[in-house]
């Protein structure tokens, strides 16, 4: 129920194109939303925004009642591209898992915080900031978390040396 | 002259020696009592049942080096534990030990007594503020305000058993006691229907004011690390250690004597000091229990139960007890 | 003010409720081991630290394929091993023999692993638990060692 | 108690509680601006025993991350690594047998009661009162020799495979398993007696520290944090993995949203627990705990997997991004005390700092998880 009604929202962001289905994750796609097989993924709705539709998207699922798991990202050092991934679930039985990801070039890596709509973003965001260099543009308090204070290192982008 | 100086000399020997033997002993006793209750078998291995233990912990903390925070204010810094150690062994001065045991028996010995347990909040005061750390300062705070509230119930049930009795003397109060255990101040009488409240009162008076479990909050150590003597190691520590228990000695003492009938045998029979040791390690016992099987109060309910319950039955019990004594 | 008295009898109740609990635990059996004193046997299944396995002539089984090297998370094997010419039948044939097999113990998580990949059944957990030290090249274990030291 | 308060800034002072400080269990610094004993703002920081697990998971084939998932939580490990293994056999599409599921099943509710134990003690030990510290940890040691007896180890267990099991449990442990669930339940009810009830105990958490719901979503709080709030949420009914469906069992859930409600829904699990682990013993069936091929040198297809489990902590989460390698491409670790504890910084203004830590104890942490 929840799941086609978040899809609507979701999609009314891209006016149409919609992108294959079949489109692995981690290949490069278009921007869209795309269901999948709970049974193998492990969540429902999968949806690539640019960085201007971030705070849209997590608007409509945050209106929806939806709370937010964790924040993270990934280095596609091949393509010279960060992803950063925003999962979201809901409490109640109406299961849904959504998963919100947006690309962003390597050498200029900055998205909008969604702190201001989720607190709780706050420091998953601070997280990935530490591990990727991911800028957070509107940030309360962007410092380091798990790594020490004067850390000037991202340990989790592909080209890290120790 | 000279004899009365040698008795003064004797006398406070003897009393520091008695509140240092039952300061060591009564630590050994909690753990081993706690571990009993958490069915471990406690200290143990120095000596049969860990008897040494405690010889053996008091010269670990004397080898050990007396640090003195940077910052701090020496002269509070070293003065405080002396100052947690001093008024208790100076109450024992007073304390009855039966008819013919008593360092030196004064008219207004309760007087005395709490003249002198008043001191121990200053100790933790000068102690908190002169360490210079944030934890002990607020824990200090804590334990001023708090002996501040208890002893104002503790007092006021104490001025009932004193109207009672007639006297400040404490060995005429167990005097007046004495013949058997229906004439001791815990049972209800004519005068004081409501005395087996006044004694719970009193009980947990002394357990707050020697800052024991559950009313630890002085030292509160999982919030407070170990409060006012966080920065004190070696016998600094162990003066307070002691102090403590000491001062569990006085309290109990004086509970043995206000309510319990003193050295006053329960039967009437073989009065001596043995029934007072044996009164006041009882109730230290059930001090060492209490503590093992509560969690810690909170500051506002520690306050809240003296404002709102503890001062209220005291003082009506105050009143009964007058117009009783008026009346009759 | 009738909750008020009520407040103050049911707290009253429930404080000696606990302590007749800790009461009676105080005249219960204590439970504890005396360690140094008393031991405790290890579990069949303890997985402690590995030890090589001897054949029926006393030599290690392993075969030095190198398999729990590879399996290893931390990377806390290193073994090797010579070339050896034994004669097999009258005939001259060449046999890889292990001729180190260490392990780094400060690293091990001892997840078993090695055990597992192991397909010789040339390892084995043992049942040690009394491994403290001060200095860290105590517990660079030299297996092969140790087997012999077993075997004398 | 817990009203706000009205002060000039020049009132304040700062007070580190932590690094090393006996209420937060472990290395977690809490700086906190203190007006007297109120807490005017709280800033947590974390990282002091940060190990970068994720990086691991990139450096390591999947076979040879499963003993770090151990080392997240050393107090519930077996929940931890069951999202491991349920991550990858989702992701590369194994079968497991049912036996083995069936005895993760009841070595993870184990595993949680072992966990509540243990931070009930540690939490009336926060209070103040430390004999419960004791009895739980009697408790305890009867589950840890039981998993002992079958994993070979009492704490990092790394017992699950992917596939199956590392070695089947034998009679002794279904025999000690059973007899162990009526001692728990006398002791649950020891602990009822002693603790719950106790006057003290209730007056020191009854309306203290509400978390309400709408916080609690938008932290991503999860677990009992969540469940004393009045959120029905356990991913064991939510989202059913491995053989919880087949278990009748309920999530207990609180509406007072005080650290009362957190406490008893912990109290109150492993009452549950302890009813799924009777039944699964019941149901146990015979046959293979591992898979007819035992897989080897996993390789996931290329994707993007997610799994949560509920852990006795709350929801947990592992996100395995795949490029078709042996070793994962990103590797990502969901803990549940990281949102959890997220949620202290705002919930504690205003609370004494008696309060607070007394809260901070009833969000249950365990330090190395959430700094992972």
């Amino acid at each position: 129920m929840i799941l086609e009604t978040t899809q609507q929202a979701l999609q009314a962001l891209f006016a149409g194109s919609v992108p294959a289905n079949g489109a692995e994750a981690g290949s490069p796609r278009g921007n869209g939303v795309l269901t999948r097989d709970y049974i193998i993924h492990g969540y429902h709705l999968d949806a690539q925004v640019a960085v201007d539709q971030l705070l849209a998207a997590v608007t409509i699922l945050d209106q929806a009642g939806f709370f937010i798991e964790s924040i993270t990202g990934v280095d596609w050092i091949k393509e010279n591209q960060l992803e950063v991934i925003y999962d979201f679930s809901r409490y109640d039985f109406d299961t849904c898992r959504v998963v919100i990801r947006t690309r962003i070039p390597r050498d200029q890596p900055v998205v909008p915080t969604i702190s201001t709509i989720y607190a709780g973003a706050n420091w998953h965001e601070r997280e990935t900031h530490d591990f990727f260099g991911i800028k957070f543009a509107g940030h309360p308090h962007l410092v380091p978390l798990l790594l020490p204070e004067d850390a000037d290192f991202h340990p989790l982008l592909k080209d890290f040396k120790a | 002259m000279s004899l009365t100086l040698l008795n003064v000399i004797v006398a406070v020997v003897i009393a520091i020696a008695f509140a240092a033997a039952n300061a060591a002993y009564l630590v050994w006793a909690e753990r081993r009592g706690a571990a009993r209750i958490q069915r471990r078998p406690g200290p143990n291995i120095n000596g049969p049942f860990g008897l040494l233990q405690p010889p053996l912990d008091g010269i670990k903390l004397m080898t050990k080096q007396l640090m003195i925070p940077g910052g701090a204010d020496k002269i509070l810094f070293m003065v405080a534990p002396v100052l947690a150690m001093a008024p208790a062994i100076m109450s024992f001065v007073t304390i009855p030990f039966s008819k013919g045991i008593a360092a030196h028996n004064m008219e207004i010995g309760v007087l005395m007594i709490f003249a002198f347990a008043s001191m121990g909040a200053m100790a933790i005061l000068f102690a908190g503020w002169g360490s210079r750390n944030k934890y002990s300062v607020m824990a200090s705070v804590r334990a001023v305000s708090q002996n501040v509230s208890y002893e104002i119930p503790m007092l006021i049930t104490a001025i009932t058993v004193v109207m009672v009795n007639g006297s400040m003397d404490l060995k005429a109060i167990s005097l007046a006691q004495a013949g058997g255990f229906w004439h001791w101040n815990i049972f209800p009488s004519l005068h004081s229907p409501l005395m087996p409240i006044s004694f719970i009162i009193f009980f947990i008076c002394s357990l707050a004011e020697t800052n024991r479990a559950p009313f630890d909050l002085g030292e509160a150590e999982s919030e407070l690390v170990a409060g006012f003597h966080t920065e004190y190691g070696s016998m600094g520590f162990g003066l307070f250690f002691m102090g403590e228990y000491a001062n569990i000695v006085i309290g109990a003492s004086l509970t043995t004597i206000l309510f319990l009938g003193g050295w006053d045998c329960p039967f009437g029979m073989f009065p001596g000091v043995w029934w007072f040791l044996l009164k006041i390690y009882l109730l230290i016992a059930t001090f060492i229990w209490i503590r093992w099987t509560f969690p810690r109060t909170t500051i506002y309910g520690l306050l809240n139960l003296s404002w709102k319950i503890l001062i209220p039955i005291s003082l009506f019990n105050l009143l009964l007890t007058a117009g009783l004594l008026k009346v009759f | 003010m009738g909750g008020y008295f009520s407040d103050i009898f049911n707290g009253s109740k429930s404080l000696l409720i606990g302590m007749g609990i800790t009461f009676r635990e105080f005249f219960k059996p204590t439970v504890t081991v005396q360690y140094p004193y008393q031991t405790l046997k290890m579990s069949a299944r303890f997985r402690g630290h590995i030890e090589l396995i001897a054949d029926e002539e006393g030599n290690p089984k392993c075969v030095a394929c190198g398999m729990c090297q590879r399996a290893c998370p931390s990377g806390c094997i290193s073994l090797d091993s010579v070339s050896v010419d034994i004669e097999v039948d009258g005939k001259v044939k060449k046999k890889k023999v292990l001729s180190k097999y260490d392990l780094d113990f400060t690293k091990c998580s001892l997840c078993g692993q090695c055990v597992e990949n192991c397909n010789f059944g040339a390892i084995d957990f043992s049942k040690e638990y009394n491994l403290a030290s001060t200095r860290k090249e105590d517990f660079h274990f030299n297996l092969l060692k140790r087997l012999e030291e077993r075997n004398a | 108690m817990s009203a706000p308060i009205q002060l000039r800034p020049d009132e304040t002072f700062i007070l580190n509680v932590g690094p090393q400080h006996p209420a937060t269990h472990g290395v977690l610094r809490v700086k906190m601006e203190m007006d007297g004993e109120y807490i005017v703002k709280a800033e947590t920081v974390l990282g002091y025993v940060h190990r970068m697990h994720e990086k691991m998971g990139e450096n390591r084939t999947y076979a040879q991350y499963l003993p770090n998932l151990s080392r997240l939580d050393y107090l519930g490990a077996l929940g931890y690594t069951h999202g491991h293994v349920l991550a990858i056999e989702r992701a590369a599409g194994i079968e497991v047998p049912e036996r083995a599921e069936y005895i993760r099943a009841i070595t993870v509710e184990l595993n949680r009661v072992a966990s509540h134990l243990f931070w009930f003690g540690a939490f009336v030990m926060d209070l103040g009162g430390f004999s419960p510290l004791m009895y739980a940890i009697q408790d305890r040691e009867h589950i840890l020799d039981m998993l002992e007896a079958v994993t070979g180890a009492r704490l990092t267990y790394c017992y699950y495979r992917f596939g199956g099991l590392y070695n089947d449990v034998d009679d002794d442990f279904i025999e000690a398993a059973k007899r162990f669930i009526p001692r728990m339940r006398k002791s649950l009810k020891k602990y009822a007696a002693l603790v719950t009830g106790n006057i003290i105990f209730q007056k020191r958490l009854e309306g203290i520290a509400p978390v309400s719901a709408e916080m609690c979503r938008k932290y991503g709080a999860t677990g009992p944090v969540a469940r004393g709030s009045g959120i029905n949420f356990d991913v064991r009914k939510n989202e059913p993995y491995s053989v919880y469906p087949e278990f009748d069992f309920d999530v207990p859930v609180y509406h007072e949203c005080d650290s009362m409600a957190r406490y008893k829904v912990r109290m109150d699990e492993m009452e549950q627990s302890l009813r799924i682990i009777e039944q699964g013993l019941e149901k146990l069936p015979s046959g293979p705990i591992m898979t007819e091929k035992k897989p080897k040198n996993i390789k996931l297809p290329v994707g993007d997997f997610y799994q949560a489990v509920e852990t006795a902590r709350g929801s947990f989460g592992i996100r395995i991004v795949s490029d078709g390698d042996k070793n994962a491409y990103r590797l990502k670790l969901r803990s549940p005390t990281y949102s959890n504890m997220h949620l202290f910084d705002e919930a504690c203004e205003g609370m004494l700092i008696m309060d607070a830590l007394a809260f901070m104890g009833s969000l249950d942490l365990v330090i190395p998880e959430m700094d992972r």
